[in-house]
């Protein structure tokens, strides 16, 4: 029940502010949002993470004529993740309490539906539901940009959407082949992704045309639209310009995750081959977005499509790793998913309460707000920190193994990727250097003389509430990733020691996996 | 007998080719539809010729009678005056239209003047069937459709009923 | 106490001597800061001394205390633990950055006196120190690489202290990107270091070192070449110094801690550290030791023509790096972390005696609107001398015989080539004659000291220091006593007896010609001798004389006053060349491509869209046109 | 031969429906040409398909029996098609009553009409003889062509019927020319008798009938190219009508087509394939592109309605290669949610009809989600269920009728698809745009008009839609129960 | 009477059938007029009546003509009732040309 809890509260709780009265809908949804929060904690007590196996299984049919069930578990990779999601509800409907004043109701409920469905992204096992939460994300998303997003908020909205739901349609038809091919190869029609990974996929290597790698690209691009992966990254900064503040970090922390959740749960462990095969292109666009990206970042006029463009940098770095397909990239991947949720969310809670305050997003106008607000500019200071991964904070972590994971994998990639660190020294401390140091500028000297209708108050108690956690979980995860690493080891482990035959099981289910071994290598071979 | 047969159906078919380009190419509605009486009136000699009295006879009563009386009904209440131009759309894209009008007689008669040509005679039966056979036929097998067609001329019956006296008409007339 | 604790109280006094100042950022209670940060320096150097003298009471077989915290990370086969070593080397880092470090802790209390954000510019130093402490003491290269990236970013805080001011800001900026792109070198070295070894720890690889079969040299190659790129970035060698001279932008004694003491040492002490790693591969040695002597030419002759007087010191240290890579280049190690000890006494002296001199000054850095400030500051003068006298070489001062050492391993080791050698000869000139040069108009001659400066000498929370660093740069240099000298002095060589265990000694290096040694020793003591006597003669004696040489060889005057142009053309090629790429990656490739051909797509679309409407025109016969045409064609497509 | 009881026993709902649509008309005739009260005709209408509904459920049904001479079938499937459509009709009345476009005068007119049509559905659904299904199309066509002409005073209306009228004319000529051909090649027009008798039959001679049969099919489902009439029709018709034709005579159309697939499965041709690929593809295409361009609401939802009877005919294409079972369980799932969605996006439309020549456009539909939030997200969901996002119905049946061209191996058909299906995405959400996104702009004039009939049509449809998406297995079980 | 069949083939019947039917469509395709379109559309009817009588002969079998009596009945009833469509219409646009009939399109 315990997942199903998970994806449920938040449904329920959409339910009660749609019943509630006006005024309480904020608190009620901070105090539902923080209580699913330290329930979401509660996996922790009972979480085995000696085994990679899946846990707090639960599985019903759904549509059984087409093997399709309700199938959800909790396993190393998605463990993170899924704290992730919960972490930043209260954050976010925190940050949101002043910046939202319009339809708030339909707000809350958006945001809880997102909620409800991003779960249910990284907890389902099958795939079609895998597909309908991931798709239906898209639809609160949607509203939250295109409601209380900004004046071009309309076209943003319809190129995101438009984006990525065309990109994971051709998804959705491999997703219905493999469930034919488990009816050819298993003996029943499945959709579970357990099922999936048993399935002999035929791989020619050296040919493009083949089942494996169609399937493969059909995937891969629905994820990579998701990440986003260089060339198909334009409706992110796009998106996040126009997104209001609570949208843009659901959707840089959190959404963008969903899809190199995808690459690691669907395409390497299922389209083995393929995946081994093409991982130079992967690792490729991979490296091609870590410096583009930060190239692109470096002269942008607008410290939101900076911040925006950096994403696109950061999740360059997380294919990168992704693909490099040893347990250093995997595992520094992987943490650098959680590293760019934390560090790009406060980056975009820090822009948003900037804006909120000045309604200007030109950085030409700042500067010299070091003095104006410091509080801000030191918390500021330590999340840019993270983003450009300096020691001691978590980004050091996952870029320095991601990095490191690629260079064993492919040296020449490895050294096109590096640059990114010392470009997104560049566009961080640029950005940094032209916001808060030097004389005061336009903005800082205009709203001292009182001449805009703003004010350059430094954080306020309720920001800081939000921003003081994030930077806590910035540097714990620098300086003890252990502590968050050694729970999703063993599934991790599993993921990079199997890569052929990759199985997973279902805690407390000893049954031996139907098609035990697979002589997977000898595809490879043909 | 035998090769009256021949130069009556060449006769007639020529005849009724004629009228029929009649009905569409004469300029005047009236004509078209007397061309259209001229064609029917052919076809029912046609049935006679096949033997297929009972169709003939209704052919000649129902359609060379009542329906192309109720077309000319029709063409006075409008007293069209003759048409300037019959056709409409440009000359190209009447020729198109022509073309493709022969087009598709050709890929019909084509392939089934060719297939029939070789059809096999064992099916030609001597006898032909009569009215009785008809009678049997529409109270036996086809007694379903039939009662469908039966409510279907009643759904008619008060369908243009309906139409006759539906309001939008006349308020549109009382406005101009 | 045991070991733990008293190394643990070691890193952590300076953290949470950050965390008091930095919670307080807003309080203006100098004193109170500046003691606490200097309590909490003062703190580790004890710890850092009593565990000195632990390390001497061990055998010297197993002298090294080695502390592991926690496992920092694991990830497959890479367990990395949050552990430090404390032995014969990290001692000696770890003293000098404590001890110049509390040195210059105490300065900074007064220097800092009037500024309005003092608690901040503790708590930076404080972190600062913590940082490099780690990156002296951290058993394994990502703990040292923590530590690296860490004095980084404090350098870039403070350089940029006095944010408001523009330049400073870009400064600091300047200074943090180009470390990132040696870091970045760095990074794949270790990478590289990891992929042959599968460990980051020093040990262990060092360990590993003693017999090279099976190990791939050319990736060995690449790696240490990379790992030097890394050091070219923090120690400012060629091509990655410019960051240093404007680095000087910071505050006074930041740049004596930091940009002279310790922080920019840190490369020669990451190259001795893997010094076996980097005697294995002499491809690298080659490279490292040309580099380290252009270095310490080019950056002497730009000193000779600088008027701030913190840019002269900056050169000065850029130059001095250069003779340290010099010296790890040829394979002399003990040397080059000898000079570096002597480098930051006399060194840290000279910034803060700068500093004292521009406290005096008010603000004031042109050495032109100096002059004869020997009468007002008079214990400045003093020890600011001590440290001229230690740089130029004269004999018995530290400077001499670090420096001698250098010059005579680049003669006489298998690695070092007379060109080397010649580089350091006329590098060791130039320095006796910017130091020089820069003494005399400072201190000596005419006062050019504009009339409403009243200068005065500074307090003695300044002058203590001085005169402590003073004492040590004269003293500092028995310690390791050249060959020649000591078996006729009988003063036995501490350093190289100390090092012994831990520094690999070049291959095939030979038994030295006590004839040749003191031959060069002489070369080089009076090459310094004459520039400098050359110097005082132009700016003392006859003042006109620097104009007419000047003028005389205005092209190349230009050229190196204007060091080079390097800045200009790093600007010009690789900085608006990169804007001007992102610019183009940017409008021609997101917008113009990319976001065109989407939109090329959904125009595509809409017309497609349009086009098809026009079909649908409204009349009837056209519509039965469609469905004859779709008959036809439905029929022609299955029967032909 | 001869006809049993139990033959006319299979009857008994469309003789019900007959004689209870008479009702009101004759009751008007014996009070002298005096229109009864509208609630009145209404409740009969209702009642009358009410108890064709009971008549229909309360027949158990296991197997596929003949009747007439096998000139009708019915069976399980028929049976679940046939409560579609009475449910169809259901809605239909609930949306037509009171809707300003429906003539008050001749309301009674109207509903005999309405359910004359469903007869003749019902004939065409469950005929076996290709004569009966002519006569079929027309008894449904024919009432639909009046019906349309009596709604409203515009001339819209009027030029709707007439242009119907011509080319729906024109179709049944084709329709019929086929069925003298197959007559021609088979010597019956008994469904059965023709599958047995394809031995000795001439293959091209059958093929061409089959062809120009189908031809006239096509027309009445709307396939590209002889789908061209329907755009206009529909907008001109009345919307409950046009609710009532996008559903129903698609419903009708494609049922009957899986029942001719054996018909069709005769002719072995991958020429056949690929033109049936054609038509699929254009079909797709030609709705999903033209409705991008629309900005009046009804219309785009029309040609929105193009472009799933291709997706349909995907699953006919599915059923010709032999994958029937797939194909009619995703056919018949995709005819249920579509059914859902699409009469619920035109009730929407009903509701803020306020006079019976209003067009509802996207601009009108500003600012909507504030001043009718209900109404709003009914039509969103409507929306993103006919653009087939996940967790509506659309996205299921989408799945489902994929899955058996996918079973078939056609790979490209079904990426061409999903291609289309991605640029419906761009207009589906074009309405939701208006209603959630831009500002309210004062539409004072422009509120529901106060029919609770069509509201809870809404809210039923909307519910289903989305139970059909979240629970869809029992309606699954249910559609593979009458395989 | 003897079987014309045997003197005449099918197929002769059948040609002629499809030249009618041709000219129908051909008809309905040019013609300004809507109700020489509506005749048009008669002929096309008629056409087929001749295709199923022929067969109806040559098989020998009624249920050709039974259907040519159905179809008669319905043509009929088409007729009927497009004739009143027309007549509505006629009386809404005050004429019966085709290119009146073009409000809806796009």
């Amino acid at each position: 029940m315990f997942l199903s809890l998970l994806i449920g509260l938040p449904i329920l709780s959409a339910l009660v502010v749609l019943a509630l009265p006006e005024g309480k809908i904020r608190i009620f949804s901070f105090a539902s949002a923080l209580l699913q929060f330290l329930f979401s904690l509660t996996a922790f007590f009972n979480f085995d993470k000696t085994t990679s196996a899946l846990q707090f299984v639960e599985h019903h049919q759904w549509i059984p004529t087409f093997g399709i069930s309700y199938f959800v578990g909790l396993d190393g990779i998605s463990l993170w993740l899924v704290i992730l999601t919960t972490f930043f509800l209260p954050v976010v409907v925190l940050a949101s309490w002043n910046s939202i004043s319009t339809r708030v109701r339909l707000f809350h409920i958006s945001l809880f539906l997102l909620q409800s469905f991003m779960l249910g992204t990284f907890l389902v096992i099958d795939a079609i539901l895998f597909y309908v939460f991931f798709e239906a994300s898209l639809i609160p998303m949607y509203m939250l940009i295109g409601i209380w997003g900004g004046p071009r908020r309309i076209y943003a909205t319809l190129k995101f959407f438009v984006y990525t739901m065309t990109g994971s349609l051709l998804m959705l038809v491999s997703i219905i082949t493999l469930m034919f091919m488990t009816n050819a190869q298993l003996g029943a029609m499945s959709a579970s992704i357990l099922d999936f990974y048993k399935l002999q996929i035929p791989f020619v290597a050296n040919e493009f045309f083949n089942t494996q790698t169609l399937m493969f690209l059909a995937f891969s691009f629905a994820f990579a639209i998701k990440v986003p992966m260089f060339p198909v990254h334009t409706w992110l900064p796009d998106a996040h310009v126009e997104a209001p503040t609570p949208g843009s970090v659901v959707l840089a922390a959190i959404m963008l995750k969903m899809g190199t959740y995808g690459f690691v749960r669907f395409v390497i462990p299922i389209f083995a081959e393929a995946a081994h095969y093409w991982s130079w292109a992967c690792m490729l666009l991979g490296a091609i977005g870590i410096v583009y990206g930060a190239l692109v970042a470096m002269v942008q006029p607008d410290y939101k499509k900076l911040v925006a463009y950096s994403s696109v940098s950061h999740m360059g770095y997380v294919m990168f790793g992704l693909f490099a397909l040893n347990s250093y990239g995997t595992t520094g991947a992987l943490y650098q998913m959680l590293n760019h949720g934390i560090s790009t969310g406060a980056l975009f809670l820090l822009v948003g309460f900037l804006y909120e305050r000045t309604h200007s997003r030109e950085i030409k106008k700042y500067g010299g707000l070091a003095s104006a607000m410091p509080i801000y500019t030191i918390i500021f200071m330590i999340v840019t920190y993270s983003a450009i991964a300096v020691p001691g904070t978590n980004g050091f972590i996952g870029e320095f193994f991601i990095l490191m994971g690629g260079f064993i994998k492919n040296k020449t990639l490895g050294a096109i990727a590096i640059f990114g660190v010392i470009f997104g020294a560049c566009y961080m401390l640029w950005m940094f250097k032209n916001i808060f140091f030097g004389p005061a500028g336009e903005l800082v000297k205009g709203t001292e003389e009182g001449k805009f209708n703003s004010v350059l108050k430094d954080l306020s108690p309720r920001e800081m509430v939000v921003m003081v956690p994030l930077v806590v979980i910035i540097l714990w995860m620098g300086i003890f990733p252990n502590s968050l690493l050694k729970w999703s080891q063993a599934s991790l482990e599993h993921l990079t020691n199997n890569p052929f035959n990759y199985q997973l099981s279902v805690a407390g289910e000893n049954s031996a996996p139907a098609v035990a071994s697979l002589p997977t290598t000898e595809t490879l071979e043909k | 007998m035998l090769e009256l047969f021949p130069l009556t159906f060449y006769a007639i078919s020529a005849a009724m080719i004629l009228s029929a380009l009649g009905v569409i190419l004469m300029a005047s509605p009236i004509f078209s539809a007397l061309c259209l009486a001229a064609t029917m009136t052919l076809l029912a000699a046609m049935f006679f010729m096949l033997e297929a009295y009972f169709v003939a006879a209704i052919q000649l009563t129902v359609y060379a009678g009542a329906v192309v009386v109720l077309f000319v009904i029709v063409l006075m209440i409008f007293d069209l005056k003759k048409e300037k131009q019959s056709f409409s759309g440009n000359w190209a894209i009447n020729i198109a239209k022509i073309g493709i009008s022969v087009a598709s007689f050709l890929i019909l008669a084509v392939p089934l003047g060719y297939v029939l040509a070789r059809a096999n005679p064992g099916w030609l039966q001597d006898r032909a069937p009569v009215s009785k056979d008809l009678a049997l036929s529409l109270f036996g097998k086809y007694l379903f459709t039939f009662e469908i067609v039966g409510a279907l001329l009643l759904v008619v019956l008060i369908g243009s009923v309906t139409l006759a006296k539906s309001k939008g008409g006349t308020h549109a007339e009382h406005h101009e | 106490m045991s070991n733990e604790i008293i190394l643990g109280i070691l890193l952590l006094s300076p953290i949470l001597g950050f965390l008091f100042n930095g919670f307080r950022f807003r309080s203006q209670n100098n004193t109170l800061a500046g003691t606490v940060a200097t309590l909490a320096a003062g703190v580790s150097f004890l710890c850092a001394s009593v565990l000195f003298f632990r390390l001497l009471d061990l055998p010297k077989e197993s002298r090294e205390i080695f502390v592991s915290y926690f496992s920092w990370i694991e990830i497959g086969s890479a367990k990395v633990s949050a552990s430090f070593m404390f032995d014969e080397l990290s001692a000696v880092m770890s003293l000098i950055v404590t001890g110049v470090g509390s040195l210059i802790h105490l300065f900074s209390i007064g220097y800092m006196a009037h500024d309005d954000r003092p608690s901040k510019f503790f708590a930076y130093l404080n972190l600062f120190l913590a940082n490099m402490l780690l990156l002296v003491l951290g058993s394994n290269l990502l703990v040292m690489f923590v530590g690296w990236e860490g004095v980084g970013y404090c350098s870039y805080l403070l350089i940029g202290f006095w944010f408001k001011d523009e330049a400073k800001a870009a400064a600091g900026l300047k200074a943090f990107i180009t470390n990132r792109i040696g870091d970045a070198g760095l990074l794949l070295g270790m990478f590289a270091l990891f992929a042959i070894f599968g460990t980051f720890e020093f040990q262990e690889i060092n360990a590993r070192m003693l017999d090279v079969a099976g190990i791939p040299l050319a990736l060995l190659t690449a790696g240490t070449l990379l790992l030097f790129v890394g050091a070219t970035g923090k120690s400012a060698q060629l091509p990655l110094y410019v960051w240093l001279p404007d680095a000087m932008a910071g505050p006074t004694p930041v740049s004596a801690l930091i940009h002279a003491a310790t922080m920019v040492t840190a490369g020669v002490y990451m190259i001795v550290r893997l010094n076996p790693v980097f005697l294995a591969t002499p491809a690298t040695m080659h490279v490292i030791a040309i580099i380290g002597a252009l270095t310490a030419v080019m950056a002497a002759t730009i000193g000779l023509t600088q008027w701030d007087i913190k840019k002269i010191l900056a050169y000065s240290t850029v130059s001095q790096l250069g003779y340290m890579f010099l010296a790890v280049g040829v394979g002399a190690f003990g040397a080059a972390i000898f000079h570096l000890m002597t480098h930051a006494f006399f060194k840290a002296l000279m910034f803060l005696g700068s500093g004292s001199v521009i406290h005096a000054m008010h603000e004031e850095q042109d050495v032109r609107k100096m002059g004869g400030l020997k009468k007002q500051l008079p214990i400045t003068h003093l020890t600011f001398a001590m440290g001229w006298l230690a740089i130029i070489g004269t004999p018995l001062f530290s400077g001499f015989f670090s420096k001698d050492e250098i010059l005579w391993m680049s003669w006489h080791s298998p690695r070092g080539h007379f060109l080397l050698w010649l580089a350091g000869i006329i590098g060791a000139g130039f320095t006796a004659f910017y130091m020089t040069r820069l003494m005399a108009l400072t201190f000596w001659g005419k006062s050019r000291v504009p009339k409403e400066t009243h200068p005065h000498e500074s307090p003695a929370v300044m002058t203590v220091p001085l005169i402590v660093l003073g004492t040590l740069s004269v003293i500092g240099g028995y310690i390791g006593v050249p060959h020649i000298l000591g078996h006729a002095l009988h003063i036995p060589n501490f350093w190289e007896t100390w090092f012994e265990r831990k520094l690999m000694v070049v291959p095939g290096l030979g038994e030295a010609s006590a004839f040749e040694e003191s031959l060069l020793m002489l070369i080089s003591i009076a090459v310094a001798g004459a520039a400098a006597t050359l110097a005082y003669i132009f700016y003392i004696k006859e003042p006109s004389k620097p104009q007419e040489v000047v003028s005389k060889i205005k092209g190349l005057y230009t050229l190196v006053y204007n060091k080079y142009f390097v800045d200009e053309i790093y600007q010009k090629f690789v900085i608006n060349g990169l804007v001007n790429l992102s610019k183009a990656f940017w409008l021609y490739m997101d917008v113009g491509f990319i976001d065109k051909m989407t939109y090329k797509v959904s125009d595509f679309v809409e017309s497609a869209a349009g086009g098809l409407r026009e079909l649908q025109t409204g009349n009837m016969q056209r519509y039965a046109l469609y469905i004859v045409v779709g008959f036809v064609a439905l029929v022609s497509i299955v029967f032909f | 031969m001869g006809v049993y009881i139990q033959d006319l026993a299979l009857t008994i709902p469309m003789a019900i429906l007959f004689v209870f649509s008479l009702v009101p008309v004759f009751t008007k005739v014996f009070k002298g040409n005096l229109e009864a009260k509208p609630a009145m005709t209404f409740v009969t209408a209702l009642a009358a398909v009410a108890i064709t509904g009971l008549a229909v459920a309360s027949r158990s049904t296991l197997d596929v029996v003949f009747a007439f001479d096998n000139s009708i079938t019915y069976g399980p499937m028929l049976k679940l098609a046939t409560s579609m459509l009475i449910l169809i009709t259901m809605m239909t009345l609930l949306l037509s009553y009171k809707h300003p476009a429906i003539p008050r005068s001749q309301y009674s007119e109207h509903v005999f009409l309405l359910l004359s049509t469903v007869i003749g559905m019902m004939t065409l659904m469950y005929a076996n003889d290709l004569i009966l299904v002519f006569v079929g199309i027309e008894l449904l066509s024919l009432p639909l062509y009046v019906l349309i002409g009596i709604g409203g005073n515009n001339v819209l209306p009027k030029e709707a019927s007439f242009k119907y009228f011509i080319l729906g004319s024109f179709a049944s000529a084709f329709l019929l020319l086929g069925v003298a051909f197959i007559y021609g090649a088979a010597q019956t027009t008994d469904i059965q008798m023709i599958v047995e008798k394809a031995m000795d039959m001439d293959q091209s001679f059958l093929t061409i009938g089959v062809l120009i049969f189908v031809i006239g099919l096509f027309f009445k489902a709307g396939l590209v190219p002889f789908h061209a009439w329907m755009p206009d029709v529909y907008h001109g018709s009345p919307t409950p009508l046009t609710a009532f034709m996008t559903t129903a005579v698609k419903l009708v159309v494609f049922i009957f087509l899986l029942q001719f697939l054996p018909v069709l499965k005769l002719i072995h041709s991958d020429a056949l394939l690929i033109g049936f690929q054609w038509i699929a593809i254009l079909t797709m295409f030609f709705g999903n592109l033209i409705a991008i361009k629309q900005t009046n609401l009804k219309r785009m939802l029309i040609y929105s309605s193009v472009a799933h009877a291709g997706y349909l005919f995907l699953g006919i294409i599915a059923g010709y290669l032999d994958l029937d079972g797939l194909a009619t369980q995703g056919i018949l799932y995709y005819l249920l949610t579509y059914i859902f969605m699409t009469l619920g996006a035109f009730a929407v439309v009903c509701l803020y009809e306020k006079t019976a020549d209003q067009e509802v456009t996207l601009d009108n539909l500003k600012g909507l989600a504030k001043a009718h939030p209900g109404t709003a997200f009914c039509l969103a969901v409507f929306l993103f269920s006919l653009a087939g996002v996940p967790p509506m119905g659309g996205f299921v049946a989408k799945v489902f009728l994929f899955s058996s061209v996918i079973a078939a191996q056609q790979f490209w058909l079904v990426t061409w698809a999903v291609l289309s299906a991605a640029i419906s995405v761009f207009y589906y959400l074009r309405p939701i745009v208006y209603m959630y996104m831009r500002e309210q702009e004062v539409p004072d004039d422009f509120h529901q008009n106060e029919s609770v009939s069509t509201l809870a049509t809404i809210y039923f449809c909307a519910i289903m839609v989305i139970l059909l998406g979240v629970m869809a297995q029992p309606f699954l079980s249910k559609i593979v129960k009458v395989l | 009477m003897p079987n014309i069949m045997n003197s005449i083939a099918l197929n002769h019947f059948i040609i002629l059938a499809s030249i009618l039917f041709c000219i129908g469509m051909l008809g309905v395709l040019i013609r300004k007029n809507v109700v020489v379109m509506l005749m048009s559309i008669e002929l096309m009817l008629n056409a087929v009546n001749l295709i199923f009588v022929a067969f109806s002969r040559y098989y020998g079998d009624a249920s050709g003509q039974v259907i040519v009596f159905f179809v008669m009945a319905i043509a009929a009833a088409e007729a009927a009732i497009g004739l009143a469509i027309i007549m509505a219409v006629f009386r809404k646009f005050r004429g019966v040309e085709i290119k009146l009939f073009e409000n809806l399109k796009g």
